[in-house]
């Protein structure tokens, strides 16, 4: 092993050397630092191997020859080996990427860099107190000298609070190191550690030391002069600093771990957990990028202390959790902030000018993501593990802190990302596309996705199958192809993935079965839409499939783990799906925080559940005795923020409606079922526990109101794509309602629902979406009469909407007649009769639907419009073909569905005689009824078609109105705000209380970021105060 | 308790510790809060070199004549401290020098060395 | 499955009878109302000649298909009613036409076919006047079945069944077994919703004779109008016979049929002569005032 | 209102000291380190100054750190204060005659002064810092003396560099020929309290003297001309 000496020999050698040389000599700066860094990186990496391969133990190095404590000694093992390495592949990009500023500047900067980074080396091997003191200092100093990268006002002001506050700091840390020796004579950690004497002095030095480390990582608030310095200095060296000082002082804290008694954990926790909180909390006010950065950077270390506190209750997982979620972070936030200093965009708003380089936008989601913690990046992992493991020790507070944390980081990361995916950037300046500038950020956006692999390897994700993500890379890749090739190959894709499991799982697992066709056929049957657009379709086809990867996954899981793993990346796939629309920037956003609310939501119910049976398998759910109600509730209210239930659905209307035509189906028709799944899944595990009934009770009242307020709502929009996203609300209020019944019938009228509702919410969502494409506006007020251009799209919308309506004899029906019988067997004689007038309601909106875009008049600038295309058409004819098969034979999945449901609730079954269904009070023959109805129909069409077949065809203003030929059919076509009446009757019932609501706690949360922000006031002088405040309240709070 | 050379050291290093503080926070000017930082280092500086007192001994330094290889180990005080302090000193100077430094710039950058005029970068 | 010809036959007669009884019953009830203002009114047999004219025009208008659909749909809706409602429980089991396919859900579901089918056909005359009557009938529709609904699930769990015959057959054995002794609140309920299905006044928005002339059907006339007006005389017959099984004991023979049919219907029209019309929004409030109190009531009593 | 707050602030951190040092009792005996060092100190190390033995030997990577503080700091004000414009001689700037005669005659004296204490650093109270220092002021004095004297850059920062590499060579040869790191045993000890003695601390003890001299001469040089530039 090469002795770490070495290293500090190459660095301070060459450092002292770079002195020497002249100016001419200048423009070689950047190629010497280069190599020492390609030295320190081959020092880390020959450490690092004999350690991986357990070849060696951790080893102590002493100086000078003499023993410790009497010399300074060092020590290598594994995890100062993976730290060196970090940190100086973090430097040997560093220089790669400031290669050209290096070689401007004078040699000095060079040097200061290559000092920092032996010195941060250094900080890591440390284990004498003083010195790691001088290192502090070191680093501190040089540190203070590369913020002065840019000259200009801020830096130096930034740079001279870094000055104040780090003074003060060591400061605090040399009286503790002395009082240390003074009280245990010895300055060796390892003495220390072993046997620390209990006296008070001694206790307070410890305190005095840990609290200075603590400080050096910015805890809130006492950090108001790091995040100038973020602001203030360039990003690289934001980069140099959230990457490679704070990696190093954390490893700091790490040694000192051992030193932790109860008291000191609680320091660290309670440091921590208020710097995650705080530091996201207070970063969601902010628009400028590299503080907002610097406000995430904090926060993530803040995690991060926390989670060394927790070192006693994390057991054996303790370093993958650290290590997972400490990866994600330094790699995410070097590559962020070094696409920052690329783009030189300073207001988050302006990040959009990453859109000229696709590359860029796409490691910018990889980055927000693994910071995040969605997977398959690292830091999932960790956080899993994280909260496993603190609910196994049963710190639930702890995690609803971690938890609410990691969601206001969200808030603000993907507001950026949103703004960085739509806003427009045509009068914003360009940019160089310097190599050297994007080949570190590309190699830590890679470095990311493979940590994430190994990650997940390691945690025994055996079963995880990688390729579906490994072909979502691909396509990427050829994503310069044309969108039909691409296209094709989604769709092999699918249908050899629906080849690999369907089979089986039918022999298996109907109810799986039946989700695996809505989510993988259902998918091949909207994706053949997609052959309608022309040219690229960039970005498109990589998150559709991750949608449908995460969807795949979520029915094959056998773990927790598993289940969330694809909840997430389905829940990231469709994000982008949604933020795709045209205006969906808004909608984007609250859809995905209200993914990651519920997601996290499902989080800790599975920690509560693995704090009880200590196992993640999905079937543990069922034996949990335990916090069922919270589990319970937890689990629903996740789910339910797919399924867009009331109170959680204002992220709906706006997201499915300004989606594009053929995302809305998979949006609304395919995602949402994964809610109901998860349901599903939740009702079966634990239905059974008296506590369920409970919240049944709940959610079955949650589910009525969602289905009246999602069709009266429906009824009052002008926005066809509005009205048929309210439609869904409400549609999925009805299978949460089903499924709270907890019956046979109430489960079969669920089960029915969600594949009809897959169906005819597929064809309306498609056809309409497809007239939306021709005539170009949402508005229905602005068609009409386009039944004449449009008679394959109208026939489309008539049999979805009689479908929707229940009316008989389309397949609707069944869920209806299910129902009635459901209630009145379940007593839920409310709940149904409000469910029964929403399903009545329901026709006011689908008349206007069909009234107002296809019948009335039609508009002059619509006059040429042609069908809807012939992509659109095959799907959704495909479509119909299904419903008309389920409704004039509905036995065909209404028997099997109730063999299913047989196995969870054997009673009260249908009875069959033939195609006759017989439920405990009613009955009903679908195939007879379809046949009595058609032949009447056919037989009264016939006879009406004898008595006038020879009407004539008159033109559209040739009608009785006032005696008057109308000539504009603006003023003829009724449809705008049509049940004006019935608004001002009931329209009571669905004003917007629950938006309002939201809307008020973005505003209070806003408001108190904006006010605790004000905190940082700018001034060195305060900030040396937090310290000492900082310094002195956590003194008084655990000492006293 | 009786009064030792050491505690009174270390009284005043406290003493000087606290004024430096006070002088940092409440200063306006920045070379004075500058000078004031330097008074709590040499305050802290006081106190290290305090607590390596022992009494009635002498500096570990062997002259062959009041210290020797032999008694060193009875007449001589704890050299630790010190060495250290030797230490913290010259790092001391570093940091003074680098903030003084930057106080000459943020002159440059305002004409002014009122602490209050630099906080643009806030919030 | 065998064909039964026999029921076919039988259904077929029911369909006639109800037809003309229909035609008869709105004379008689236009004539009441002329009497109550004060007019002569029509002759009895005026509907038959209505119809036997308007089949018999000649020249005759099309907007396009739906336009031409909308009646076929609106008949279906009438006809189709008919066959799922048993007409007369008698032993024999003749005139139940062919509810054995469908319960009391699939009669409350289907009145929407014929209602949904109109007012496309209506929607696609391109008349204004279409669009607002459709709207307001919608909207109304709406708040009827509040209370309807209710009253069915208060009657479900009376009698523990949702099979139209099998209510009618728990009512056999004297008056004082009809629902409307035994289940008062739910027929008071179900009577006041009645009202506003049949559309007469003070409900009769979506026709608004002096408002919105003659709404959605305005464009329709001739064979159209025609199949509209056969139809009408079945429906009306159809919903007054659902109310009569429901709540009246059922009937047991043609004439007992006819009595309490004509009762019901005329209980519509005796509101219909005394109040004048409501706005769309006094209308869907009522209906969510006292039916739907009444309605509530009707089930915490049978809970 | 906000001083009584400091006021306040100061006085929790008065009690804070006052609680740490509310139980200190003046030692009665060596802790175990300075024990050992003391006692094997002239035996391993063969300097008589023991605190010397332990800045240069025993804990000499902290004084290889401190070195590299000093280095970093002119390191970084030559970065910040860098001087594009050639040096202007402003001849209107006169100090007194005084000053200008005495640091004639100070100046040498100081220079051997410092050289002086460092090399005998080992020996004596004193060192490598102490004697840099002083070299340091020499300069110092030199420039208030004459404000426009060319001190050479070049000359500065040759010394700094070289005697800093020097310094970690000797470090690194350490490493390779004795007990590690910065072991002074790379030369035989000699007789204690002899000039010649101590291994390599004299010569360490020289370098870190020159290079902490021409630090804080370059450091004092370096803010000099700016504010010459700064003048004009």
């Amino acid at each position: 092993m090469v002795s770490p000496f070495y290293l500090l020999g190459v660095g301070l050698g060459l450092g002292f050397l770079l002195g020497l040389t002249g100016k001419n000599s200048k423009k070689y700066t950047s190629a010497i630092t280069f190599v020492a860094f390609a030295f320190f990186v081959f020092f880390s990496i020959s450490w690092l191997i004999p350690f991986a391969l357990k070849q060696v133990t951790e080893t102590l190095i002493y100086t000078a020859g003499f023993l410790p404590p009497f010399s300074i000694s060092l020590s290598v093992g594994f995890y100062e080996a993976v730290f060196s390495l970090m940190i100086n592949s973090l430097g040997l990009l560093s220089i790669l990427f400031l290669w050209k500023k290096i070689n401007s500047e004078s040699n000095a900067l060079g040097g200061i860099i290559l000092v920092l980074f032996m010195t941060l080396n250094m900080l890591v091997f440390a284990r004498d107190i003083f010195n790691i003191f001088v290192w502090l200092e070191i680093a501190a100093i040089s540190t203070s000298g590369i913020i002065l990268l840019d000259k200009n006002k801020f830096s130096y002001s930034a740079g001279f609070k870094y000055l104040l506050a780090s003074s003060i700091i060591s400061s605090l840390y040399l009286i503790g190191v002395v009082l240390v020796y003074f009280t245990n004579g010895t300055l060796f950690l390892n003495d220390l550690i072993t046997n620390a004497s209990g006296v008070t002095m001694s206790v307070t030095a410890v305190f005095l030391m840990l609290i200075a480390i603590v400080l050096e990582l910015k805890p809130f608030p006492a950090n108001g002069w790091a995040l100038d310095v973020y602001e203030g200095a360039n990003p690289a060296i934001g980069a140099i600093m959230s990457g490679g000082v704070a990696t190093a002082s954390l490893f700091l804290l790490y040694k000192f771990s051992p030193l932790l008694d109860n008291k000191f954990s609680y320091l660290f926790v309670i440091a921590g957990l208020l710097t995650f909180v705080g530091s996201n909390l207070f970063g969601i006010k902010q628009d400028k990028a590299n503080r907002l950065l610097g406000y995430s950077s904090i926060g993530q270390i803040g995690l991060l202390v926390a989670i060394i506190g927790f070192r006693p209750f994390l057991g054996d997982k303790f370093e993958f959790i650290a290590i997972t979620i400490l990866v994600s972070h330094f790699l995410a936030k070097a590559g962020l902030f070094w696409l920052s200093d690329v783009i030189k965009q300073d207001n988050i708003k302006n990040w959009s000018v990453l859109r000229r380089k696709p590359l860029l936008l796409v490691l910018f989601g990889i980055f927000v993501f693994s910071l995040i913690g969605l997977p398959p990046f690292p830091s999932f992992f960790g956080k899993w593990e994280l909260i496993m493991m603190l609910s196994g020790g049963y710190k639930f507070a702890v995690v609803t802190i971690i938890l609410v944390g990691s969601f206001i980081e969200a808030i603000y990361l993907f507001r950026w990302l949103g703004y960085a995916i739509k806003l427009d950037f045509s009068e914003l300046p360009e940019y160089k596309f310097e190599l050297n500038k994007i080949i570190p950020v590309v190699i830590f956006g890679a470095l990311v996705l493979g940590a994430g692999y190994y990650a997940g390897n390691l945690i025994c994700l055996k079963t995880l199958n990688y390729i579906p993500l490994a072909f979502i890379v691909l396509l990427y890749f050829i994503d310069s192809l044309p969108a039909y090739i691409k296209n094709t190959l989604s769709i092999l894709a699918l249908g050899y993935y629906s080849y690999l499991i369907l089979p089986n799982l039918y022999e298996t697992d109907m109810l799986r079965f039946i989700f695996a066709v809505i989510f993988l056929i259902g998918g091949i049957i909207t994706l053949v839409a997609g052959y309608a657009y022309k040219g690229k379709r960039q970005g498109f086809y990589p998150v559709a499939l991750l949608m449908y990867v995460g969807l795949a996954l979520i029915i094959q899981a056998q773990t927790t783990l598993e289940f969330f793993f694809g909840w997430e990346l389905m829940t990231a796939g469709s994000y982008f799906l949604i933020i795709r629309g045209k205006k969906s920037i808004e909608h984007g956003l609250s859809y995905i925080l209200f993914s990651i609310g519920g997601a996290y939501a499902i989080l800790a119910a599975f920690g509560l559940i693995y704090a009880e049976t200590s196992d993640i398998l999905l079937s543990s759910l069922s034996v949990a005795t335990q916090n069922i109600t919270l589990i319970f509730s937890l689990l629903a209210i996740g789910f339910m923020t797919k399924t867009a239930s009331l109170g959680l659905h204002i992220w709906l209307p706006g997201a499915h409606a300004e989606a594009e035509s053929d995302v809305s189906p998979m949006v609304s028709a395919i995602l949402l079922k994964a809610g109901v799944f998860g349901l599903f899944i939740l009702m079966i595990a634990m239905g059974h526990n008296p506590e369920a009934e409970q919240i049944g009770l709940i959610l079955g009242w949650i589910g009525a109101l969602t289905a009246l307020v999602g069709n009266l709502a429906a009824a009052f929009q002008e926005d066809a794509k509005r009205l048929l996203a309210y439609s869904s609300i409400s549609q999925l209020g009805y299978i949460l309602f089903g499924l709270a019944m907890m019956t046979h019938l109430g489960w079969m009228s669920a089960m029915v629902y969600s594949i009809n509702h897959f169906l005819y919410k597929s064809i309306l969502f498609l056809t309409i979406g497809a007239v939306v494409l021709k005539v170009g506006t949402h508005d229905m007020y602005k068609m009409g009469g386009l039944i004449k251009n449009m008679p394959l799209a109208f026939i489309a919308v008539l049999i979805g909407i009689i479908a929707l309506s229940g009316v008989p004899p389309l397949s609707g029906f069944a869920g209806k007649w299910l129902f009635y019988n459901a209630i009145i067997d379940k007593h839920w004689y409310f709940q149904g009769a409000i469910v029964f007038f929403s399903g009545i309601v329901a026709f006011l909106y689908l008349f206007k639907l069909i009234y107002s875009v296809f019948l009335g008049q039609l508009k002059d600038n619509l006059r040429k419009v042609k069908d809807i295309s012939v992509w659109f058409a095959i799907p959704i004819y495909i479509l119909i073909i299904g419903i008309m098969i389920i409704s004039a034979k509905p036995e065909l999945y209404l028997k099997p569905l109730g063999t299913m449901i047989s196995g969870f609730y054997p009673n009260g079954e249908l009875s069959w005689t033939g195609g006759l269904a017989n439920a405990p009070y009613g009955y009903w023959n679908g195939s007879g009824v379809m046949i009595t109805i058609g032949i009447m129909f056919s037989l009264l069409f016939l006879w009406l078609w004898s008595l006038s077949r020879k009407a004539q065809k008159v033109k559209q203003f040739n009608i009785v109105y006032a005696a008057e030929a109308p000539q504009r059919p603006e003023t003829t076509h009724i449809s705008y705000n049509i049940y004006a009446g019935y608004y001002k009757s009931i329209g009571w019932i669905v004003a917007p209380i629950f938006e309002k609501f939201w809307s008020t706690m973005t505003e209070w949360i806003h408001s108190v970021s904006d006010f605790g922000r004000r905190i940082y006031n700018g001034n060195g002088q305060y900030y040396m105060t937090h310290i000492l405040i900082y310094m002195l309240a956590f003194y008084f709070i655990l000492m006293h | 308790m009786t009064i030792t050379i050491d505690k009174i050291a270390l009284f005043l290093g406290i003493v000087l510790m606290l004024i430096g503080l006070y002088g940092a926070f409440s200063l306006k000017s920045i070379i004075r809060i500058i000078l004031s930082l330097s008074i709590f280092d040499t305050g802290i500086n006081v106190l290290i070199v305090s607590l390596g007192y022992l009494k009635g001994r002498t500096a570990p330094i062997i002259d062959g004549d009041k210290v020797t290889v032999e008694n060193i180990f009875n007449v001589a005080i704890d050299p630790v401290p010190q060495a250290l302090v030797l230490t913290a000193i010259v790092i001391g100077f570093g940091v003074t020098a680098l903030m003084l430094v930057y106080a000459l710039k943020l002159y440059q950058s305002k004409k002014t060395l009122d602490i209050n005029q630099f906080s643009d970068l806030k919030w | 499955m065998e064909f039964d010809f026999k029921k076919l036959g039988f259904t077929l007669l029911g369909l006639l009878i109800v037809l003309n009884w229909g035609l008869l019953m709105s004379a008689i009830m236009r004539k009441i109302n002329a009497r109550v203002a004060k007019r002569y009114g029509i002759p009895w047999y005026q509907p038959w000649v209505d119809l036997v004219k308007n089949y018999a025009i000649r020249s005759q208008i099309t907007h396009g298909i739906m336009f031409y659909l909308g009646p076929v749909f609106r008949f279906s809706g009438g006809v189709g009613l008919f066959l799922f409602m048993p007409m007369l429980i008698t032993a024999g089991g003749q005139w139940t036409n062919y509810s054995f396919q469908g319960d009391l859900v699939l009669i409350l579901y289907f009145q929407f076919f014929g209602m949904l089918g109109m007012a496309l056909g209506a929607g696609e005359g391109g008349h204004p006047y279409s669009a607002i009557g459709i709207s307001r009938g919608l909207s109304q529709f709406t708040a009827i079945e509040v209370p309807m609904t209710l009253a069915v699930i208060s009657l479900a769990i009376q009698y523990q069944t949702l099979s139209i015959a099998d209510i009618v057959k728990a009512q056999q054995g004297g008056i004082m077994n009809w629902t409307m002794w035994t289940n008062p609140v739910a027929t008071i309920a179900a009577m006041l919703s009645l009202l506003g299905a049949l559309a007469h006044a003070p409900f009769n928005l979506v026709r608004a004779p002096n408002e919105i002339p003659i709404g959605p059907p305005t464009e329709y006339h001739s064979t159209f109008l025609g199949v509209l007006q056969t139809n009408a005389a079945v429906l009306h017959v159809v919903e007054a016979a659902l109310f009569m099984n429901l709540f009246f004991g059922g009937a047991s023979n043609w004439f007992e049929f006819i009595v309490k049919t004509f009762l019901i219907y005329f209980w519509s029209v005796f509101v219909g002569t005394v109040f004048p019309r409501y706005r769309i929004e006094h209308s869907v409030s009522w209906f969510l005032k006292v039916p739907l109190v009444l309605g509530i009531i009707a089930i915490i009593i049978f809970m | 209102m906000r001083n009584s707050f400091l006021i306040i602030l100061i006085a929790a951190f008065a009690w804070f000291m006052y609680d740490i040092f509310s139980e200190y009792q003046t030692q009665e005996q060596l802790n175990k380190t300075a024990a050992y060092y003391n006692s094997n100190e002239p035996s391993e190390a063969g300097a008589a100054n023991v605190v010397t033995a332990i800045v240069v030997t025993y804990r000499g990577l902290d004084t290889l750190g401190e070195v590299t503080v000093l280095f970093l700091a002119t390191l970084i004000i030559g970065f910040i204060l860098k001087n594009k414009a050639e040096k202007i001689i402003d001849s209107k700037y006169k100090t007194s005659e005084i000053l200008e005669t005495g640091a004639k005659v100070l100046v040498p004296g100081s220079l051997i002064l410092g050289v002086y204490i460092f090399i005998n650093g080992h020996l004596t109270p004193g060192g490598g810092f102490q004697g840099g220092a002083v070299i340091g002021s020499a300069i110092v004095l030199l420039l208030l003396a004459d404000p426009n004297k060319i001190v050479s850059h070049k000359l500065m920062n040759f010394i700094e560099s070289t005697s800093g590499f020097f310094y970690v060579v000797i470090g690194i040869l350490g490493l390779i020929i004795a007990g590690g790191f910065l072991d002074n045993r790379i030369f035989p000890l000699g007789k204690l309290g002899s000039l010649i003695s101590a291994g390599a601390i004299p010569l360490i003890y020289s370098f870190i003297g020159l290079k902490v001299g021409a630090e804080i001469s370059g450091i004092v040089n370096n803010i000099n001309e700016t504010e010459l530039t700064d003048k004009l």
